[in-house]
């Protein structure tokens, strides 16, 4: 469950590790409080007793002076050391998946997360896994560096354009959490971002064969109808491009240069996006559009498509209401 | 100008008003040059880090790019600079000696090697666009793109290059304002560890070249 | 050979349009000439420290007002006062002007330059003409980023990750490099006239152990500015060319790798942070012996302590790139590494408590912002180690909670110290005292205003919310609330030092050589000093910081 | 002003002088000869390409005429502690940037 109050002060923790990585930092927070606290008590205490007018005795004894030194440069440096094995062995161990972990492919591009599940399923921006099952999360990205970031998971990992990159944890708690990008990526960096809903291994069977990569296929295509830049032109934010409203388009009549009147249908609109420069318009100002030939893949059109189908006058009136903030 | 005769034409340095000593001021500017070689240093080492590492990453499109490096031009351009590291460390010892007339003839020598040096590389600059060996322009095709982590290393290559070459045009100009400098009379007297410390940062440019050499145009060949 | 007869004072002397120095106040730097040229052309270290503080003060605004803009989209979750572009543009200008145009230069520069030729007993650095060249400098490589400014601004974030700088920011990205790489010569420079003057132009009798913290914590940071910015510098040239030419080194579509730029990037931009708090630290050092009146307790061990962490500070810079695809070798030596800054961090606080246990204490302005910093140093420097520390890096990295423990480090360390330095030096730079009240209350607010705004991050990053956002979930708006009302309160401290500083200047009360018998060479001379420093050459004393209380039994007289 | 390049030879000396400025200039032309030879063997080496691990020969010559060129050229051997403190910090800060950087690309 998200937590919707205005002021939280602790993460939820969804895993073993998650609760593991709150015990150091709180081990170590105890620790800097026996560190700081005494100094910070000491410089109140001695500001007030040794204040210029005050009558007390000033000697001092600097004999045993080397002895305090060492002793305060190596006490402190060797309690904080537990804490860097601790946290090394907790990242060591986060490093090496268990064999037989379920492997979900992750991509990362501006600005938006596709995951894909073993079993082929893909969604966009949110991510549903099941609990009490090692998960390996590959991640690569397509353009610049993101981050995949799991607070309640305590981890995040870079998405590296050239690499894969890897994270795997096993969740012990279902409920629906925040994720985002780390990394900043770009000018809408802080939409990137989706829920991870941890689900039990039933719930997560039934999610794949029944809602599964249907359920937001709306709201995911509109987040690629912004990734791909159709936003930018048809929705009029590119000054200087005067490239048809999209809104409306499916099922209305479009008339070609060549006389034709054909209906936006399914077909056309898949056949306009990868050939933009076949079925040109009448009355159309110059093609700028490239074609997306290979440059988008077929489930990411699908839900495109999809998207489109349902981009009516309606959703004109608020086209960001599937993502925070105002794009671009 | 007195006749040239070593001791005839006392040597020295003019104490500047904020020093207390001659001594001093000689080891502040020694040591301020030996601070700027640092920096020189480290700043060239980015660029041979980075091509250690895109040997570890791409060793055969190293390889491969290395090999239409203009190799005889980068030894005979090696030569070139021994040469005017010898001409230079001559024009010191003159410098020292008081024989002016002779070390302004060994500095000029040391500005013409390193204009020598410069023409080579350029000519190595057009042979290589001759070849179609420069990726970094756009428009046009590059001689080995169907192995795109070349372009790397060749990119590399004059960034490295160009950037010595940078360093050179700038040496040889204050070579040449020096020089006319200390063409004038009584230059010894006044300013004779500015030829002691310009040699430093001339023998530095040098020492950049012999370590960017090997480094470029032989280990990967 | 004698010297040539070129002073500001006998050019005062010789030439009738320059009025002679009235009797009851001998002859300055401020006042033995007066010329735009005389400014502009000055090679005087202290004059140029002037310049130097007149631009970062400017650059301190624009970063402010910058960050003001980011704390005031924040106020509400989904982004409805700025678009995301304008949000990024802000805080990229924030973190690029406030790094590179006042941190960086901020006490090196400023009170380096004015004090260290005082400090060691010399009359001018050891180059006057190339620190002048390094002021120009500096302003040409200002120039190139205010133009980029101008133009549009930059999105990148201060820190410019190819390949997002290189191939997909389509902002003003060309002139903000050239910018930032042309400021670096100049820090090259200073860095370079520090070394050297240190080195070759103390004083007769001014041993290393007993030149002044301040001066051994600047010796410590110019080496790092020699060490640390050649390789930024390459880095950044190489980003320019990718940018500009395509050259891929570093861009992922040819094969280069993103990394080896965080790499290069960050070998400067770790010790970088050691820039900004090693000269703060050197002026803490000055301020609590003077106003404990008090010997600084352990000084071998503090100045030790400046070396120790300018070379510490190469070797941990991997602790940046714990998730961003290094090997987890490298992690673990990093993290490792990391852990040993903690303990000449520790000798400089402790050493600086100790130095005020038994001490007579003046709670003065310049003594409220040491204490404070020794508080917020503190914080900043232990979260330090959390972040160092792998298994919680890979929670909090690139979170508020960094944005928070590096605020502490920078506002908390270098921009107290700057203002602890700042009020405690301003006697002796322009000759007049300060509005001690005034002090006191913007000491307080800043304080107050600093922690207001910063403490609540360190809870949003734990919380996990992301740094750089634009637009955030809605649990996290309350302690973002509370952060830009704290904002406020900080930037309500940040204007009246710019009010009653500025008024003090010529109505303040004429300062006396030395208003809080404090030791050091500086105090010697006059308040401004003349134009060469020092009318009698100074009187080295046998051992530093020789204030009226002394340990009685000195069994090791050295530490 | 004269001609500069107006008896540069050094027949206008006497034959002290002459002796004299030999003896000072012998120095920097045997560093020029040595740096030459081994010049030679890493071209050799270049051009033949005799065996793979010709690269560790050309560096360790390299980092030869590195040194003859910092302690001999520029001589350091001559000068203070410092200044030769400072020739070798910048190599050994060169061995930091290298040997953590290279931690993460040799464990990649």
């Amino acid at each position: 469950m998200k937590a919707q109050s205005a002021l939280a002060l602790w993460p939820p923790a969804a895993s073993a590790t998650a609760v593991e990585t709150d015990h150091i930092i709180l081990g170590f927070t105890v620790l800097t409080l026996l560190l700081t606290v005494p100094v910070f008590l000491a410089i109140t205490y001695f500001a007030l007793r040794y204040r210029a007018g005050e009558q007390v005795d000033r000697s001092t004894d600097e004999r045993r002076s080397f002895l305090i030194e060492i002793s305060w440069m190596l006490i402190p440096y060797g309690l904080t050391l537990i804490f860097f094995g601790w946290g090394a062995k907790l990242f060591i161990e986060s490093r090496h998946p268990p064999p037989g972990a379920m492997v979900v492919e992750a991509v990362g591009r501006q600005w938006m997360w596709k995951f894909q599940h073993p079993t082929g399923q893909s969604e966009i921006n949110d991510l549903h896994l099941p609990i009490d099952q090692p998960v390996r999360i590959r991640i690569t990205s397509q353009d610049v560096i993101h981050a995949l970031y799991l607070p309640a998971l305590r981890l995040q990992i870079a998405a590296l354009p050239d690499r894969t990159t890897e994270i795997w944890f096993k969740a012990d708690r279902t409920g629906t959490y925040r994720l985002y990008c780390s990394e900043y990526c770009g000018t809408d960096h802080s939409v990137m971002d989706g829920n991870l809903t941890l689900m039990t291994q039933a719930e997560y069977q039934h999610w794949l064969t029944h809602a599964g990569a249907q359920q937001s296929n709306v709201a995911a295509g509109r987040v690629l109808y912004e990734s791909y830049g159709c936003a930018g032109c048809h929705d009029g934010a590119v000054a200087g491009v005067k490239a048809p409203s999209l809104a409306g388009l499916y099922g209305r009549p479009v008339h070609l240069a060549d006389g034709r009147t054909l209906t936006a249908d399914e077909d056309y609109i898949r056949a306009k996006i990868l050939n933009p420069n076949a079925n040109r318009l009448a009355g159309g100002g110059k093609q700028v559009m490239p074609s997306f030939r290979g440059v988008i893949p077929a489930d990411d059109l699908d839900r495109l498509v999809g998207y489109l189908r349902s981009y009516d006058r309606v959703a004109e009136g608020m086209p960001q209401e599937t993502s925070r903030g105002t794009p671009r | 100008m007195s006749a040239d005769c070593i001791g005839a034409d006392p040597v020295g340095v003019t104490r500047a008003e904020h020093f207390a000593a001659v001594a001093q001021q000689r080891h502040a500017a020694t040591l301020g040059m030996w601070a700027w070689l640092l920096t020189e240093l480290l700043l060239f080492s980015g660029l041979f880090l980075t091509a250690l590492i895109l040997r570890l990453l791409h060793p055969e499109a190293v390889q491969a790019a290395a090999g239409h490096l203009k190799f005889w031009i980068g030894a005979v351009n090696t030569v070139v600079l021994l040469c005017s590291s010898l001409t230079m460390s001559a024009a010191i010892e003159l410098s020292r000696l008081g024989l002016q007339r002779l070390m302004v003839g060994c500095l000029l020598a040391t500005a013409s090697l390193g204009l020598l040096f410069l023409v080579l590389k350029g000519y190595e600059y057009v042979a290589d666009y001759e070849e179609h060996m420069m990726p970094f322009l756009a428009r046009r095709p590059y001689a080995l793109a169907e192995q795109p982590a070349t372009r790397l290393f060749v990119n590399l290559y004059y960034v490295a290059t160009a950037l010595h070459a940078v360093h050179l045009v700038t040496g040889i100009a204050i070579l040449l304002g020096l020089t006319w400098k200390a063409s004038r009379p009584g230059f010894l007297l006044r300013h004779q560890n500015w030829i002691e410390v310009y040699g430093l940062y001339w023998h530095f440019i040098d020492l950049i070249w012999i370590i960017a050499f090997p480094v470029l145009y032989v280990v990967n060949r | 050979m004698s010297s040539a007869g070129t002073l500001h004072g006998d050019a005062a002397a010789r030439d009738p349009h320059i009025p002679a120095p009235t009797l009851d106040r001998p002859e300055d730097y401020l006042h033995a000439e007066s010329t735009l040229r005389s400014w502009f052309f000055t090679t005087d270290h202290k004059r140029i420290a002037l310049l130097y503080l007149a631009s970062i003060t400017a650059f301190f605004v624009i970063g402010a007002v910058a960050a003001g803009f980011v704390r005031l989209a924040l106020v509400v979750p989904n982004g409805a006062i700025m678009t995301n572009d304008t949000y990024n543009k802000a805080f990229t200008i924030h973190g690029v002007v406030m790094v590179w145009f006042f941190l960086i230069p901020s006490i090196p520069n400023t009170f380096g330059n004015f004090l260290i030729p005082l400090m060691i007993g010399a009359k001018d650095l050891a180059f006057p003409r190339l620190n002048l060249a390094s002021w120009y400098v500096f302003m040409a490589g200002a120039l190139f980023t205010l133009v980029s400014v101008v133009l549009g601004g930059v999105d990148t974030g201060w820190t410019f990750y190819a390949p997002l700088s290189t191939a997909f920011s389509n902002t003003w990205v060309l002139p903000a490099l050239i910018g930032v790489t042309i400021v670096g010569f100049s820090s090259i420079l200073t860095g370079l006239n520090f070394v050297v003057t240190i080195h070759t132009m103390r004083a007769p009798g001014m041993t290393w152990f007993r030149l002044p913290i301040f001066v051994w914590t600047h010796y410590a940071t110019s080496l790092i500015f020699l060490l640390a910015t050649p390789v930024i510098t390459i880095a950044l040239i190489l980003l320019i060319a990718e940018r500009a030419f395509h050259v891929g080194v570093f861009d992922p579509a040819y094969g280069g790798d993103p990394v080896l730029f965080q790499h290069l990037f960050w070998f400067y931009s770790h010790p970088a942070v050691y820039i900004m708090v090693l000269p703060g630290m050197g002026v803490i050092s000055e301020i609590v012996p003077a106003f404990a009146q008090k010997k600084l307790f352990g000084y071998r061990f503090v100045a030790y302590a400046a070396i120790g962490l300018a070379s510490v500070t190469f070797f941990v810079w991997g602790h940046h790139m714990f998730v961003n695809g290094q090997s987890d070798l490298a992690s673990l030596a990093f993290s490792a590494l990391s852990f040993a800054v903690a303990v000449p961090s520790a000798v400089k606080v402790y050493n600086w408590t100790a130095t005020i246990h038994k001490g007579r204490l003046r709670l003065d302005t310049p003594m409220l912002y040491a204490i404070g910093y020794i508080g917020l140093f503190v914080l900043g420097g232990l979260t330090g180690l959390y972040l160092a520390t792998l298994a919680i890096n890979q929670h909090v990295h690139a979170t508020y909670f960094v944005v928070a423990h590096f605020h502490y480090i920078m506002v908390g360390g270098t921009v107290l110290a700057f203002l602890g330095g700042l009020h405690f030096w301003w006697p002796k730079i322009t000759g007049r005292m300060y509005s001690e009240p005034w002090g006191r209350i913007s000491a307080l607010f800043i304080f107050l205003g600093f922690n207001v705004t910063f403490f609540p991050q360190f809870i949003l990053g734990y919380l996990g919310m992301p740094r750089r956002y634009a637009t955030y979930p809605p649990e996290f708006q309350l302690l973002n609330v509370l952060s830009s009302a704290g904002s406020t309160i900080l930037a309500a401290g940040y204007l009246f030092p710019m009010v009653y500083l500025v008024y003090a200047l010529w109505f303040g009360r004429r300062a006396p050589g030395n208003p809080w018998d404090a030791k050091g060479l500086e105090w010697e001379t006059t308040s401004p000093p003349p134009p060469h420093n020092f009318s009698q050459p100074p009187q080295v004393p046998e051992v530093p910081y020789d204030y009226p209380i002394q340990a009685q039994e000195t069994g090791r007289q050295h530490t | 002003m004269r001609n500069p390049f107006h008896a540069l030879g050094p027949q206008a000396l006497g034959p002290q002088d002459r002796a004299l400025l030999w003896s000072r200039l012998r120095r920097p032309a045997r560093t020029f000869l040595a740096l030459l030879a081994l010049l030679a063997v890493n071209v050799t080496l270049g051009a033949t390409r005799p065996f793979a691990q010709a690269w560790i020969v050309e560096l360790a010559v390299v980092a030869v005429m590195a040194a003859i060129i910092i302690l001999v050229s520029m001589e350091v051997r001559h000068e203070a502690p410092l200044v030769r403190l400072f020739a070798g910090v910048g190599f050994f800060w060169v061995a930091i940037l290298f040997g953590m950087t290279l931690t993460d690309y040799l464990a990649r």
